[in-house]
């Protein structure tokens, strides 16, 4: 039952932290056409669409139906998902199973969000529970802050540490044309910046974006005949536990420890850092870049400032992280996973340019977001 | 398709459910539908929630409810969340089904219309340069439609009124129903008028309710199901978006979503080998229209089948036994709505609105500004 | 298009003004009955893993059982995390800036497993740290109408 | 009254939320020619060379080409209308009676949605011929068209 699915395509946006030139529909169409010229398809090709992002950031409800000039879903099959942040990758994982299931073949998926269009915390904030949360609630930052103070204090990690993932992230940007920041910056950079609630500073989160992504996935037959290299998915997790801001425990991270635990467990991945050759990490902010690795059992509880010093996570380094730049460089937040997925598999296609990783035959795409949710998915340049 | 439905739940829809919030809703819903799959939560392996983050007035709605669809439970389930109609979270469940990843699947969908504002919520459905400032929402929208279907095809307000009486008629068989009305032809024309040619009557109501569905790949069902119900065919497809780029009197998704289940349920006469149709009625007009794309009769023929009680439950082809979405319509929830009538009816369970033979049904939904995409379903026992 | 880049570009302001009449629930409707009328705190403990759920809530997530026992909670707690909000936003309800500075702060209630978000009313963020001891003060009699902000906001005890 | 006979709480409250949409460049042009010159443009595929109004920057219909302007005269025919009868004041941009109307502009191939006014309601008829109404305070947006009246201007033989 199923069949084999490859991302054979993926198409994004120069993002921007504003499009005034184009409107949201147009923003998507930008990203489809990419995709499609990337995999040298035309909407032909394209048998169903799916596609997300979240409602309140541009007040646009039945998106779906709204986008069918950008997405080219006209007289096509398309629906919409949406799970906050995870939205990118939970758009992803949709159209893995369109695939999957062998009701399509080739399947367009697409994620996008024009965070120029409202405010973004107080469009955050609309996710909070209206009777319980919503009239305090201050976005993500605060739970944000405990988790890294929290982590800083268990295992002695020092706020340059966190400033080291920036730097990283900030020089992979700058490789990335696509990016929406483009400079590289110093650990002094980030230490100096402005202190938003400690010890998280300004250039340790992730800026707000205008993009749009879209990744076409294909069937077995078909993928082998669109792409010379297909990136085939070997699995994916998801886990979107907690109802309340005030339900999270910020000095774990469980969701992504079961993702991992179950994803790893179904693919047989035993010791991460030897196997896997590149993670797209879905980082809000620099914290994640350091304790998130070891929750994904890449290193030991502590460990992980040693490899991120040691260029272990560098591009040319043993398990790159974000060579996309990662989300501390781009954050359309509905595209944001998209772009993961995307980055991964252009990696493993080996069309990642400057940003190449050298062998990318195995990559992790992660996604965040709710209440610390977790979303996982893993391509692979060889079929299970 | 090796997807069949092992257990269904519905609240009784209400305007107003005021004792109940979202998770409560879902609770109550997931908790009977694997009751009656004879499950527990530790038997399913993903869930898919429905919801709209307009009409629940919150952004990622679907946060409110993972504690409550089991999507939390142990170390946490796979989960997704589709915004759209139920029709289009079942159509989701059953595709992590079919690509092997999961051999049980719960889908559940809520909604509440009581508490936001309807034509405020459905106004945002259009696009905000050049429609939506205008102030249409669903029923002004929906009005253009029936305009130019009716005039197109001489159907009359009378033809409409007909659907109105018989559904509202039919709720009252349907103990979850949200207006089980007695009406006549007359009550309905000289209902309030709302948007010429809708009125009152012709309208369905804004409902509060809950949904769950429980589904299972071949190897569950032969082995849990106690009469699995079995989709055979899903088709769906969207329109354009501007109401200027699309005839209105036409529904092109519509037939292309039932072609396509049809195929895939080796459905050659629907007349003929359907036997029972849950469609969405939002509008009297809609039950005529999406008949006929559906390939039931002829274009503008629709009419003809409801006057000559074809469609009543007498009839040929009962349509909407349940008393359709023109008695309850829990925005998001309807489609599954239907899916759930279906799968009582193949199951010789719908009670007082039993369908006799009822042996292979029609779920159908609608997403969007004058029913934009289409999500046809073909389920048989 | 072939249009030039001389066009000036257009930008709609709209303010999208949705109103809602959110329930509380049964659960819901319980804990704010009481904070109205009497000024106490219930939460609900699963009968399974024995965690204390503010909100009080119908099922425990990760056990996903039935919860129906009702426990008092402290109106005072511990504050967990905190943030002093000095970069104003849009407030999603007012449409407009909410007022700042204002402290941000999760607070875990004596006999409760999860945080009640609220405010605090202490700005200065040299004087805060989290593990302190804060309770609730509540509006006036007649005053309270049963929502989170018959709790005016959390006060730093004494002598810490 | 709630199941447990209690009261039920419902926090009444509401999403307000300012939004700044960007229109675009082609949603701009079109919406400046209308404040600047009263004149209604429409796009023409360079493809199929269908004329789509609203306008688009790309053709949806046949994969995205390019399109281009043309000028259309602004009168058209009225295929469609509806007569709305409740009032939401939130909403609606005029006091009742609202009618829409679905208007084909002369040389377009797709409907513009829009209000019909200065209208004798016995005569409304599909067919029937309409002329756009400017407001004379005009900011660039579609309801700078105050609507669209009968008006026998140009093809007064109609349709």
């Amino acid at each position: 039952m199923g069949q084999r699915v490859a991302a054979v395509g993926f198409g994004q946006t120069y993002h921007r932290s504003r499009r005034d030139d184009v409107n949201g529909i147009e923003l998507i169409g930008e990203a489809v056409r990419s995709a499609l010229e990337d995999a040298e398809l035309t909407l032909d090709d394209i048998d169903a669409v799916v596609i997300g992002n979240m409602d309140h950031f541009e007040a646009v409800n039945y998106m779906d139906n709204w986008s069918v000039d950008g997405t080219g879903a006209f007289m096509k099959p398309v629906f919409k998902v949406t799970t906050g942040g995870t939205t990118g990758t939970t758009v992803g994982i949709a159209g893995y199973h369109h695939v999957a299931s062998e009701m399509f073949d080739v399947v367009l998926a697409i994620g996008w969000e024009k965070n120029s269009e409202s405010d973004t915390t107080g469009a955050i904030i609309t996710c909070s529970d209206p009777i319980f949360d919503r009239f305090s609630f201050s976005g993500a930052l605060p739970g944000l802050a405990v988790e890294a103070s929290a982590y800083m204090k268990q295992y002695g990690v020092k706020e340059e540490d966190a400033a080291r993932v920036a730097v990283r992230d900030r020089r992979h940007g700058a490789l990335n044309p696509y990016s929406h920041l483009q400079s590289e910056i110093t650990t002094e950079d980030v230490l100096n910046s402005t202190m938003l609630s400690y010890p998280v500073k300004l250039l340790d989160i992730c800026p707000r974006t205008d993009g749009a992504a879209a990744v076409i996935f294909a069937g077995e037959k078909k993928a082998k005949r669109i792409s010379p290299r297909p990136a085939w998915i070997m699995g994916t997790s998801v886990r979107h536990a907690n109802c309340y801001f005030g339900d999270i425990d910020y000095t774990a991270n469980d969701s992504l420890k079961y993702a991992t635990r179950e994803l790893f467990g179904n693919v047989g991945i035993k010791e991460p850092l030897k196997e896997l050759d590149l993670v797209e990490l879905y980082q809000p902010y620099t914290f994640a870049g350091l304790k998130w690795m070891e929750y994904m059992g890449i290193c030991g509880p502590g460990e992980s400032p040693q490899l991120v010093w040691d260029g272990v996570t560098d591009l040319g380094g043993e398990l790159p992280f974000n060579p996309s730049g990662g989300v501390l460089c781009t954050n359309c937040i509905g595209a944001t996973g998209m772009l993961r997925i995307g980055e991964a598999a252009m990696q493993i296609q080996g069309k990642a340019g400057a940003r190449q990783v050298e062998d990318a035959n195995l990559a992790l795409a992660t996604g965040f977001g709710g209440t610390f949710w977790t979303d996982m998915m893993l391509l692979s340049s060889r079929p299970w | 398709m090796d997807v069949a439905i092992l257990g269904v739940a519905q609240t009784k829809y209400d305007g107003k459910k005021e004792d109940y919030n979202y998770a409560e809703l879902v609770y109550e819903v997931t908790t009977q539908a694997l009751e009656d799959a004879g499950m527990t939560i530790d038997e399913i392996d993903n869930i898919v929630t429905v919801s709209n983050d307009f009409w629940d007035g919150r952004t990622i709605s679907c946060m409110g409810v993972q504690d409550a669809c089991g999507a939390a439970y142990g170390e946490g389930k796979n989960v997704s969340t589709v915004e759209g109609d139920g029709t289009f979270g079942i159509l989701y469940g059953a595709m992590r089904t079919l690509s092997g990843s999961y051999s049980t699947t719960l889908v559940v969908s809520h909604s509440k219309g009581s508490e936001g504002n309807s034509r405020m919520i459905t106004n945002a459905m259009f696009d905000y340069i050049y429609q939506r400032p205008l102030g249409l929402d669903a029923i002004s929208s929906s009005a253009l439609q029936a305009r130019e279907y009716m005039n197109r095809y001489g159907v009359t307000e009378e033809d409409c009124a007909y659907v109105s009486v018989k559904n509202r008629k039919q709720a009252m068989q349907n103990p979850y129903a949200h207006l089980g009305m007695d009406l006549s032809i007359d009550d309905v024309l000289n209902s309030r008028p709302l948007a010429d040619p809708i009125k009152l009557h012709d309208a369905s109501p804004v409902s509060d309710g809950a949904a769950a569905v429980v589904l299972g790949n071949r190897v569950v069902a032969n082995k849990k199901g106690r009469k699995p119900v079995w989709l055979k065919g899903i088709g769906y497809c969207s329109d354009a978006h501007f109401l200027g780029d699309r005839c209105l009197a036409e529904a092109p998704a519509l037939q292309k979503a039932s072609h396509k289940a049809y195929e895939m349920a080796d459905i050659n006469n629907p007349t003929e080998d359907i036997d029972v149709v849950e469609l969405y009625d939002a509008f009297s007009y809609m039950e005529l229209m999406w008949l006929e794309e559906m390939g039931f009769c002829s274009k503008g023929d629709g009419k003809k089948l409801t006057r000559r009680g074809v469609t009543a439950m007498d009839g040929e082809l009962p349509v909407n036994p349940s008393g359709g979405v023109i008695s309850s319509h829990a925005v998001l929830v309807a489609g599954m709505a239907r899916v759930i009538e279906c799968a009582l009816q193949i199951r010789g369970e719908a009670e007082g609105r039993q369908v006799k033979h009822a042996k292979t049904a029609l779920a159908h939904g609608i997403n969007g500004p004058c029913a934009q995409s289409h999500c046809v379903m073909v389920l048989s026992e | 298009m072939s249009s030039s880049g001389e066009i000036e570009l257009i930008k709609l302001q709209e303010v999208a003004d949705l109103p809602y009449n959110w329930s509380a629930g049964k659960y819901g409707s319980k804990f704010l009955r009481s904070l109205r009328d009497e000024k106490r705190f219930w939460g609900t403990r699963c009968p399974q893993c024995g965690k204390v759920y503010f909100p009080p809530r119908e099922v425990c997530g990760p056990c996903f059982a039935h919860i129906d026992e009702w426990v008092e909670l402290s109106t005072e707690g511990t504050l967990t995390a905190f943030s002093v909000v000095n970069f104003p936003f849009i407030d999603p309800e007012l449409g407009e800036k909410r007022p700042v500075p204002y402290t941000f702060g999760y607070i875990q209630l004596d006999g409760c497993d999860t945080a009640m978000s609220h405010f605090v009313n202490e700005h200065d963020h040299t004087k805060l740290w989290r593990g302190m001891r804060v309770k609730a003060v509540f509006k006036e009699d007649g005053q309270r109408v049963g929502n989170m902000q018959d709790v005016l906001y959390f006060e730093i005890k004494e002598n810490q | 009254m709630a199941r447990d006979q209690e009261e039920a709480i419902v926090y009444k409250g509401r999403i307000r939320m300012p939004y700044n949409w960007a229109v675009g460049e082609t949603g701009s042009f079109f919406l400046n020619k209308i404040k600047d010159d009263c004149q209604i443009w429409a796009t023409k595929c360079s493809e199929c060379e269908k004329v789509l109004l609203p306008p688009r920057r790309n053709c949806p219909y046949c994969f995205f080409p390019r399109t281009n302007w043309i000028q259309l005269s602004g009168n058209g025919v009225l295929t469609n209308y509806t007569k709305v009868h409740y009032h939401e004041p939130a909403l609606h941009p005029q006091d009742p009676p609202l009618i829409y109307g679905m208007i084909k502009l002369d040389g377009a191939d797709t409907s513009l949605l829009h209000l019909l006014g200065e209208i004798d309601e016995e005569n409304l008829h599909e067919g029937m011929r309409l002329e756009p109404v400017f407001k004379e305070e005009r900011t660039g947006h579609i309801k700078d068209i105050k609507y669209f009246r009968p008006g026998t201007l140009f093809h007064k033989e109609g349709s």
